[in-house]
């Protein structure tokens, strides 16, 4: 028994963020808003240099064969700067899902894609109908699409999209148009219904991380906004209203991390109790960070509410995040059938059996 | 206690509602933080004017209807439930008019409240400055009488001036003597915005639109006949102003009525979704509840005052009422409409739910402005409450 | 329109005020969880002589005919003592039920009891199967008893009963057994369910009323409890976080009183709105008991959580409130059956029109 | 990260497990607030103590087995699985103990440790003073040394001190010197209460039960050797003590997903009449979640720990979650229980719903004790995410 991160895993977090927090920077960031696409080619050949995007690839695809597990502390650290590209969602969502494939045309698939993926030659999305939108269609080279009980892969010749401004101007979301064929089908049936859960529950992990490095983005902002801010002669960090305002937030956040690490080892470890963890992380993060949004912004006072003072960059991803991979009422619904289950494995003793 | 409208009542209502239908725009106006909205609206003001319904609790002579409190609020719950522009002179009517009414001079009243009352003159506040937020009373900016003692000559900053963009005139508070400090020394001074020395810099909001401004003040002459209330005793006139702000009239609860119903349709229309989190049914009727309750106060406050009475400490309680009520409405909607709660008004697949985002949006200034509810919260504990300081 | 109680009922309700804080102290309240009873005959006399028996009492039956709507202020007040005698729970819902009887026998019955109330030579207590337990049974000259669509009057010696102990000591609640037989019926069938429904009402209402009361005693006590005590050298009212606490308590309780009063008005005229007006007073006045007696708690310190500090007596009555006559989940219900509703008659300009 | 248990982790949690299933007693104890209860309390540490349970992270020659933090949570969850006794010597074995462990002399750890482990002495804590309760710097109960320096000569008032009715030491800070002022010149300081001039006066609780009472000191003789660290340097002992309070022992995770578990049981045996109230079955779920999320973070915690790491200010928000998480179950269960919610336990009509009312009159004091919650968020905002005090 052993619930912590290796040196190594750590020292890699910190060089990461090290990295992110003085290249992906507010200013950075609203210049992409500028831009017509919303992202930058240079920015990904950065994170592909560091090796991010080849972390999760398997070492026989060139890549550096990492788990959910290795994975989740950088995922955090990408939410803590916003960063505006889908690393998170092709590193724990499309690598797993391309290299779960199986068959021949499975084979071939992960052949052309996985190794462009690492080098970062290459962007794929998964597109499942529970987001109703696809992420960063514009800049996908595949999109892998769900109809049903079914997974399609298409090239950006067989599908066109429109966009759907999003409140945070640096998520790009897009309905497809787009036809089904057997030319396309990667999976279906059970296969391909064991493929979306997956996708599900990494996705939701994904977002669930993030939303704990925004939550402490939102408190390390504040934290310096109320300690400069004077009012009545002192810094309105010091008074107590304030105060407990973000220790409400800390409180929530320091409980909703663990419950995102042991997730992300169930999902590495394909735990049975994955979903359950998962939801719970998800129900977790997203809470606090919708906590942090709401008093930081009050922290901040009629300044939070500028489009000019950067909070709103992490605040708004905060909230879209809350029904993100999975709305609320989905994950609640998760854990009830795990806990009202007969002979369900809870109390004293069950965490780690399960 | 009688909880039945008279027949006069009655009567009125009727025709409010009447006029309303009449002449409420089919399409709603563009937002009044833009340029051709707030022209929109600007010109709203002047047709309600016409009909005498630019602020109707006003004397005839001031182009009102000299209406009492009571149809005040049938008034205003015609007016949401007709789904009429918001007002975009709301800092003139609502907060300015029923100061100048207290404090105003004959002149200063004939000048000034028909220009509201009309349309003719649109108002924003100049209270807050970049170091006199929640504390108001380190107000910088100076106001110095002239030698021929004409003018007071501005010179200093404000901020967070809403609408100030395109508004003709600010109200506020400057330092009219250099030597004092805090509460005292200050006056309300009433400002043309196209004097030569001012600059307004807009600062745009969460939605990226410029509904507030920072507004600099550089030898700014202002005639001396734009004071209002006595030199240097600025303080006790503004507090009546944000007695009125926190009170009665910023926030119709007609308004909060007509999101809770428009929130119950939404539940309604997503029912199947909705009730799969188990909160959401609870927080939908929550909303009914408050929002009648803060109706219910109201009419008992407007009853109250209509027989003579005054408002008191507890009215503070009102501003954090109704901005946490708002919020939370919000958020309901906001999770009833799931994935696609984030799409802003014009996305392809946004179909109206974009009107919650922007309300979602705005709301979240409800806590902060007109005094924090933070600052609501220390009041109440010692005005209302009677707690050590 | 005019939503304001007269100079005449304020005025009664500052001498009932007056006369209830100086007799019924903590004092008086402690002494009596010492007696077998736990009643005070002494205590009635008083009562009676004040007029309160009589109030809703029909003139024509020597009473004072008045309404819920004038004893609703009184109800209050007797929240604000924690009151322990069965005053609200006579005048509100006992005696406007027997006043409903009809028939012949309907007649005797309230000849013979309703002057006897008035003149506080009887105490009757109805016992619906919603609230479980019947209150006072002990000191009940008559008790009306639900038994599904039908309601029976029993006198003592029809019935035994047994004490179920409340947390809150002033309260006396029992199981009875009794048989019922016809020459106790009283009512039965729709007129019956119709007398039951108007209880329910009528009971619901009074303990809205008296958790005002009962909120604004608790703020009352620790507002000045908060003056006195002093820590880190002055008074610990002057915190800010003992402030917003106190605070918080003060705005929901100022957002409950009108919902009561709309709806003592709305029973004493019979509107239609009477069932969900009352089931919002109800969950709002609980509410803020509730939290009154939660963040009052907070205020005292270990001070609050000891049998001799005299807020225990305000808190356990608010906590055993927000279930008795009709449990949070019915009151909702209603609410909801009101609210989505085909056509509701809800949003601006409904709130006096149902 | 490796989250199995090692064989050995296996094989303890068995052994725990058959030592409780042949121990525990099939009654539950009475109420350790009653003096039976007390006693019958007594005994079970006496026959924990026996099977060298007593405090299993102690070394053996102290009554322990040199267990790590980890076997101690596993032994914690079969302990609370079994429904074994409330520990009624936690203050000796949860809070002096580690302190001693940290501070004391070899002696006093012989002398001390060993009395805790065996259950013979049963410690309570003598901190808060009428007029020290969250200022606990105020305190002025005065320690003087004799003239012949043997003895510590103790006078003033302690109050809040839990189960001081029957216990037989006390421990706490006094002040020793008597012109120091706030955290300077206390000592800590052990003090047996059979010596003369003790007396203990009983607090009734919101049960009506002596759980806590107040400590009389006049001219007591206290030997110097029951000095734990330096004298005049007791703050600093103290705050250890106060970490490990809000820390790894006070409560552990078992006990609360105990109650989660119970919780899920009632409303599942309800459900019908609880899922009227949508709120309920997300309250049910919460507290599952949330009684998780406190396992976890104790278990990674304790994995830091036994890898040298140190407890840091994040263990301020321990205490928070917990009473919070504590009070929220129980009044979950009180709206499952509705009418019945209020019965005491042996009214005929409770049928154990008293438990869940217990439950709940002890959870109000989750907040307040061991510091208020108000006191932890001005620590957390101070000490962990650094803000001006």
């Amino acid at each position: 028994m052993n619930f912590t991160f290796t040196e190594d895993q750590l020292l890699f977090q910190e060089s990461v963020r090290d990295f992110l927090v003085n290249e992906v920077t507010a200013e950075s960031i609203r210049a992409l808003w500028e831009t017509d696409t919303g992202r930058s080619d240079a920015l990904w050949e950065q994170l592909t240099e560091l090796g991010l995007t080849a972390m999760t690839v398997p070492e026989a695809m060139g890549g550096l064969g990492m788990t959910a597990l290795d994975f989740i502390l950088i995922a955090q650290e990408c939410g803590y700067v916003a960063l505006p590209a889908p690393l998170v969602h092709i590193a724990l969502v499309a690598v797993p899902l391309l290299d779960q494939l199986s068959g021949d045309s499975g084979e071939a698939i992960k052949q052309q894609w996985l190794p462009a993926i690492a080098e970062g030659r290459a962007k794929v999305m998964v597109g499942l109908e529970q987001n109703v939108f696809v992420e960063d269609a514009h800049t996908a080279d595949l999109l892998i699409l769900q109809k049903g009980q079914a997974l399609y892969a298409l090239t950006p010749e067989q599908f066109s999209y429109t966009l759907n401004e999003s409140v945070d101007p640096s998520r790009k979301l897009y309905s497809i148009s787009w036809q089904t064929s057997d030319a396309n089908l990667i999976a279906e049936g059970g296969q391909a219904q064991c493929l979306i859960d997956g996708a599900m529950n990494r996705g939701a992990l994904g977002v669930a991380a993030e939303a704990l490095g925004l939550s402490q983005r939102m408190i390390d902002m504040t934290v310096s906004y109320t300690a400069d801010r004077q009012q009545f002669g002192k810094p309105i960090g010091s008074f107590q209203a304030v105060k407990h305002l973000m220790a409400n937030v800390a409180v929530k956040l320091e409980f909703s991390k663990t419950p995102v690490y042991k997730a992300a080892y169930a999902v590495a470890e394909q735990l049975l109790s994955a979903n359950v963890n998962v939801s719970h992380a998800k129900l977790a993060a997203t809470e606090v960070a919708q906590l942090a949004a709401k008093n930081t912004m009050q922290c901040h006072g009629a300044m939070g509410y500028t489009w000019e003072v950067d909070l709103q960059i992490f605040m708004k991803k905060a909230w879209v995040y809350n029904n993100a991979w999975g709305v609320v009422s989905w994950h609640q619904g998760r854990v009830s059938d795990f806990v009202f289950a007969d002979q369900a494995a809870i109390g004293a003793g069950s965490t780690f059996v399960a | 206690m009688d909880l039945n409208y008279t027949e006069q009542q009655v009567a009125f209502r009727a025709e409010v509602r009447q006029w309303l239908a009449d002449n409420v725009p089919v399409e709603p106006l563009p937002s009044f933080d833009t340029a051709e909205g707030f022209q929109a609206h600007r010109e709203w003001e002047a047709k309600l004017y016409e009909g005498h319904w630019g602020m109707i609790t006003w004397p005839e002579e001031m182009g009102g209807r000299g209406a009492d409190l009571l149809q005040w609020l049938i008034f205003e719950e015609e007016y949401y439930a007709a789904g009429a522009p918001l007002r975009v002179n709301q800092n003139g009517i609502f907060l300015l008019g029923p100061t100048m009414m207290e404090y105003g001079t004959e002149a200063q009243k004939q000048r000034f409240l028909t220009g509201m009352a009309t349309g003719k003159d649109i108002w924003c506040q100049a209270w807050s400055e970049p170091n006199a937020g929640s504390d108001m009373a380190a107000i910088r900016a100076k106001a110095e009488l002239s030698n021929d003692g004409q003018h007071y000559i501005i010179n200093g900053q404000k901020t967070w001036s809403t609408r100030a963009v395109w508004a003709d005139w600010a109200f506020g508070m400057f330092r009219t003597d250099p030597e004092s400090e805090r509460h005292r020394g200050l006056s309300f001074i009433l400002v043309p915005l196209d004097l030569e020395g001012i600059s307004v810099r807009p600062i745009p909001q969460l939605d990226g639109l410029p509904g507030f401004a920072e507004i600099f003040f550089d030898n700014v002459k202002v005639p001396v006949d734009c004071l209002l209330g006595e030199e240097d005793k600025g303080w006790s006139v503004a507090m009546a102003t944000a007695g009125f702000e926190r009170g009665l009239m910023l926030r119709s609860p007609a308004r909060f009525q007509q999101t809770a119903k428009r929130l119950v349709e939404l539940y309604k229309e997503n029912q199947a979704t909705a009730d799969a989190d188990p909160a959401v049914k609870n927080a939908v009727i929550k909303a009914y509840m408050d929002a009648e309750a803060y109706t219910l106060l109201t009419y008992q406050t407007a009853c109250r005052l209509v027989q003579g009475g005054k408002i008191g400490p507890e009215s503070s309680t009102n501003k954090i009422f109704w901005s946490e009520l708002d919020r939370d409405m919000h958020a309901t909607a906001m999770s009833i409409l799931g994935a696609r709660a984030e799409l802003l008004a014009h996305a392809p697949a946004a179909e109206n739910v974009g009107n919650w985002l922007d309300g979602w949006l705005f709301s979240q200034s409800g806590p902060i402005y007109a005094g924090t509810n933070e600052i609501q919260r220390n009041i109440i504990a010692e005005r209302m409450l009677g707690m050590p300081r």
